[in-house]
């Protein structure tokens, strides 16, 4: 038996609208047109926040803030193609994802205003609060995965992560651990070329992000990221497969970051206007809406009250945020534990008497600028 | 009946097992295997594979899952085979698991019981005998629980298993099978965070945890022999959140103080029972606080662990000490 | 030159990579961009994807390769982008880094330094604001080292980069970019292990590190327009090993103490100062050493910051009440 | 452009010896006789020293003790493959790889008896020392391997880790920073079924160990771990292709761990003896014994040699370690930092003051006997 091969493994591409937004009508996920039009309006919704927060944190009305310009079919489609019931573990790149799952524009804003309260969600809406130490998040999708898999629970969970995350061993773990326990749970990786000033190549040395998923005993597909209409029937098909006790799937959307990593950052350091131009081309909303229109699901005077629609709730979004009152000194304390242990309430208590005798309660620090990586 | 801390701790699992339907036990080795030191022995074959879970060797995954079972219904109980395996684990316990109330402003919570063996005295190869709780004590967000006797360790077990917030659960290995006593059968619960005044005094105050609360006992023992002290023994049993007010009447009364601790000498708990003695009751302190610690290097192989690890006679050597100054 | 902190330690990383050919800086986005501060600015540019490295987005890789590196000949330098993102790599430095030449009884070393933004007043969303100097301060066989101002980054960096056995650097984010100052063109060092004397004082001794030493500076400058307190000002910059003759002797003249950090209170390395100053110098103690410390709680999001921080306010109320005692 | 094929990868294993002894000669190592016999003699040794060591521990004179019975094809046959200038990294049961690098026997057994000095080995072997946390010895190699390509040295790095080695994050993070730097690296798994209790099974869904390379994008084998020459084989190719400069490579080597985990553990509660006698007729000595013996390279007498000779070498070396002056207190202050803080010192100088107050220097704490997982 000299040397003998024992095994095999591929990995495919899934996509379905072109660039012209052509669609492969064989692989054309079933939907109504209101669900096509809700796909195109959750999209625009999205670039339209993104573009306003950007200008919100150039006001200095909201922290550093992550753009997701470029990538709004990946978060869209996948979380349109969830059940209520199912749970999503974001990053910090998925406000597209809070949005379609129902969480208030508001509370997305809070979040990157540097209040606590953003990350509460609404409780009827099924998902974890952004957190930002990479790779850690997906082993909590895994986890709860397997509490729906104990509890016969009808949900699945979805965790979500950066092609820079792919690189920390805590994501490794949880394709590990989602493998061995058939858990349903599908693991997301937005490939978007780059983790803040690295490209996808600095990496791994891995062709696809996909094909990680070999090392662990499931499947990984690779899936136009720029595409909703593929993104969503893979994580349809994902989904249903974790559903039916068939275990974890890997996705990789490709896609591609447009904007800076977040406003913190200067990406013309590290890349070039012609890659840029090339993805500009592969524009997402864009391809949908070739694909809408001619299909004359979409149509232009429908498409300009969809914009004002969605200007009006970002507005909206705005004016609730920045009529919140603020938050409050003691917040600090309060959410520690379930019940304060003593010497933490003495904590608050002192503090908040020497705070009683400043002017105002003031702040008395200076705050030096954002720097959020 | 009569048992050791391991048999104690694998009735009080046996026990909420099957009065909480949603407790799993996970870990390497727990199920066939029974844990390596057996504190789960016998739970897989009675409580199935779905309630006692062999997981693969990743530290940080068994912890990091485990706060996403916590948050969606489960209490989980952990087991980490050494507490020198806690570190690939950090991560997930200081940025996820004591954060994630915090975070969500209390929509999700992480009622998560971490299990590990620690300290030194049974030979146990490197990274298998150090004492670093005060990692986790400094972490805002975490409970820290060390019991010292079988009996403490089934309550104090029940009640971490039960508690809200995610405990870190330090099982002292050279009290493992160090002796056995009375336990009894039923389930109860100690309260977290209360110490335990075991002997009452007037000269000292003598305050230990862990493995360390019998080598003070030894000591107090024998210094009784010939020193008339009158010693007040304080078992601390949960490091974090401590027990002040048992310290700070007890070094009232007393206004002498020994702190004894494996951990290192730098940033061990010991320093800051000393800092808030200073605080509380500089004017009632008749000498400073003593400490017996191990040393601020690596708890060596086990040729030397015994010189690492504080002694009787160091003890009564700083209780001297104190009652000289 | 003029420089800020950020462009001191760019100067002297510049000259180490110029003067030690087995220097290689490593991390994530060190290279064409510079580092997310631009700390490695124009580096890789200088001397090449072989000196200066981006790496994957792993710390604990980040680290253990360092460990690897420093172990066979070359002098690491691994940014870690936030300090919070040291957990990940907590095990390779806790096991591997702090431990191989005592493991290897000398055999082998670690010369790393381990670079890390660290601390708040920066806006920066969750993760990126804590102080968690204390765990590496408890861990033998580390180094910790908190510069408090440019010129001292730039002397500090340059011991650090050639000390034999892993250092951790923390740069204090808020102290960045918050001034300039005349920095030496050349290369200099500045001792690890030797604290600073600011300013001479007979009446209390205020030690801080960091952007606390700011903080504590402007507590002075304000307190000195009305009372008329001789205080001494520690800035400590290297957390360990501490100075500690530097200390005991200046509260052996002062007798009163404030120690500011902007770590959580329980266990920060203020408790470990209170404790040895209780030690060593009981009696010359005229009132209980003061501590000005965050909160025993998560570092919150940018809204609330600066209420969890220390600041001059509460510094001065503390020196108030160690005078009034 | 529907569902695409975009990669392929597979998976091969490598056997030369079956297991009756019988060669694939087109697969068959150049080795001299003399080479052969050394496989043998190191392979002979090896077991001897386990048996032994084992005695040694029921005797309480070493302590908890980890055999690699049934794995010696692994160590021995990699080892024999390197050059003096390459580097290894060993876990816990690598005693075949310090043997036949040149670690003196008496080291290996200070390890186990307890004293630090086993670990500082011999200045010129290179071999990396024990340690126990499972998965993060491989970043050491690859940060070596790196080391020796930024140098340009003929050196390569060797990590070693088992099959439960491979669910821990940092021996993924290893494999994916080999991959990207390319650097000179053999990652070797030995894949003795069992993580203590755990079989292989429990610890990853994959059906290979090999195929976990094809995340990182480098080639992994599967090798019979109990034919000693296609250990070997594998070894040199991976060194070669290492030297040239092509990068990294991972090796499974598909064995078996025929004793206990450790003499802490018991394995009779999680395996049953058919599966031991399944492994026995694998055994990889005997293996390399027929085929020698019909080669004619071995024959009875010269094999009786070996084995006196090799047991001659154990005895010498335990009467090498219990002749050993007991390693001092002070040992544990002094290899902390090359200069010794202050306040180090103090605690070093109260310590030994007080100890010289102390009974004959006695270590009054029993200790509470061995118990290593
Ligand atoms: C553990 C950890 N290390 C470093 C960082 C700093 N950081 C924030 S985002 C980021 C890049 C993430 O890249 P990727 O995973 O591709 O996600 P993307 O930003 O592209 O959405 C880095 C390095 C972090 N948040 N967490
Ligand atoms: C990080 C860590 N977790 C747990 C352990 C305890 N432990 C020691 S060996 C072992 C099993 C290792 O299995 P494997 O990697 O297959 O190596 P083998 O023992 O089979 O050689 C475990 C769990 C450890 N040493 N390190
Ligand atoms: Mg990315
Ligand atoms: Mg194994």
């Amino acid at each position: 038996m000299p040397l003998t091969k024992i095994a095999d493994f591929g990995v495919s591409r899934l996509s379905i609208l072109d660039e012209n937004g052509k669609a492969d009508e064989k692989l054309l996920p079933k939907l109504t047109n209101p669900q096509f039009l809700d796909l195109f309006t959750w999209m625009t919704l999205l670039r339209i926040f993104d573009d306003k927060a950007l200008k919100l944190q150039r006001q200095g009305r909201i922290g550093t803030y992550a753009s997701s310009l470029g990538q709004e079919a990946c978060t869209v489609g996948s979380a349109f193609a969830l059940k209520p019931q199912d749970w999503t573990f974001p990053t910090f790149r998925e406000h597209g994802m809070f949005f379609v799952r129902g969480t208030p524009i508001v509370k997305v804003l809070q979040y990157w205003g540097g209040d606590e309260r953003g990350s509460q969600s609404t409780s009827d809406v099924n998902c974890f609060p952004v957190s930002i130490p990479v790779g850690s998040q997906p082993l909590h999708a895994v986890g709860c995965a397997m509490a729906m898999q104990l509890k016969k629970k009808d949900a699945i969970a979805v965790g979500y992560f950066g092609d820079g995350g792919t690189s920390e061993g805590d994501t490794l773990e949880a394709m590990n651990f989602a493998g061995v326990f058939q858990a349903p749970v599908i693991l997301i990786c937005q490939n978007n070329q780059y983790a803040i000033s690295e490209p996808r190549s600095l990496q791994t040395r891995a062709q696809t992000i996909a094909q990680k998923a070999i090392a662990f005993g499931f499947e990984g597909i690779q899936v136009d990221g720029n595409d909703v209409l593929a993104v969503y029937k893979a994580t349809l098909d994902a989904a249903e497969k974790a559903r039916a006790g068939k275990g974890p799937t890997l996705l990789e959307f490709f896609t591609y970051r447009m904007g800076d990593h977040t406003t913190a950052d200067d990406s013309t350091r590290y890349r070039t206007k012609e890659e840029l131009e090339m993805w500009r081309k592969k524009d997402p909303i864009l391809r949908l809406r070739m694909y809408l229109m001619a299909q004359g699901i979409l149509f232009p005077q429908m498409e300009e009250k969809i914009i004002a629609e969605c200007v009006a709730l970002v507005e909206k979004g705005v004016s609730d945020y920045e009529n919140m009152p603020a938050p409050q000194p003691s917040d600090m304390f309060d959410y520690l534990y379930k019940e304060m242990p003593p010497a933490l309430a003495e904590q608050k208590r002192n503090f908040l008497s020497f705070l009683s005798t400043q002017k105002n309660n003031a702040q008395p620090n200076k705050t030096e600028g954002p720097g959020f990586p | 009946m009569k048992a050791n801390m391991v048999q104690a701790l694998n009735n009080a699992l046996a026990l909420e097992l099957e009065s909480n339907p949603n407790l799993v036990v996970l870990g390497e080795d727990v199920g066939i295997d029974g844990g390596v030191f057996r504190v789960t022995d016998g739970l897989q074959t009675k409580f199935g594979k779905n309630r006692v879970i062999d997981t693969p060797l990743a530290e940080s995954a068994i912890i990091g899952t485990s706060i996403g079972m916590a948050a969606f219904g489960l209490n989980p109980v952990a087991e980490v085979q050494f507490s020198g395996f806690l570190y690939p684990g950090f991560d997930q316990l200081i940025s996820h698991a004591a954060r994630i109330r915090n975070r969500s402003r209390g929509r999700f919570s992480c009622p998560l019981t971490v299990r590990s063996p620690y300290g030194g005295g049974i030979k146990a190869p490197e990274h298998h005998s150090e004492s670093m709780e005060a990692l986790f004590i400094h972490t805002p967000g975490l409970k820290v629980v060390v019991p010292s006797n079988p009996t403490d360790a089934k309550g104090l077990l029940t009640s971490a298993m039960r508690d809200p917030d995610p405990v870190v659960f330090f099982e002292p290995l050279r009290v493992y099978r160090a002796f056995r006593e009375e336990v009894p059968d039923e389930q109860y619960t100690i309260p977290l965070g209360q110490a335990k005044v075991t002997q009452q005094g007037n000269d000292l105050t003598l305050i230990s945890w862990g493995s360390m609360f019998r080598t003070s006992m030894e000591a107090v023992q024998q210094i009784a022999e010939n020193e008339k002290y009158s010693i007040e023994m304080i078992d601390l049993r949960t490091l974090s959140p401590i027990d002040w007010p048992t310290i700070h009447s007890s070094i009232q009364k007393t206004g002498r103080c020994v702190v004894v601790q494996e951990a290192p000498l730098t940033l061990g708990l010991a320093s800051e029972i000393m800092a808030r003695v200073m605080e509380k009751n500089f004017l009632h302190l008749k000498a400073p606080v003593q400490r017996v610690t191990g040393f601020d290097t690596i708890m060596p192989l086990y040729k030397l662990e015994n010189y690492y690890l504080p002694n009787a006679e160091r003890v009564k050597e700083a209780i001297r000490k104190a009652m000289a100054f």
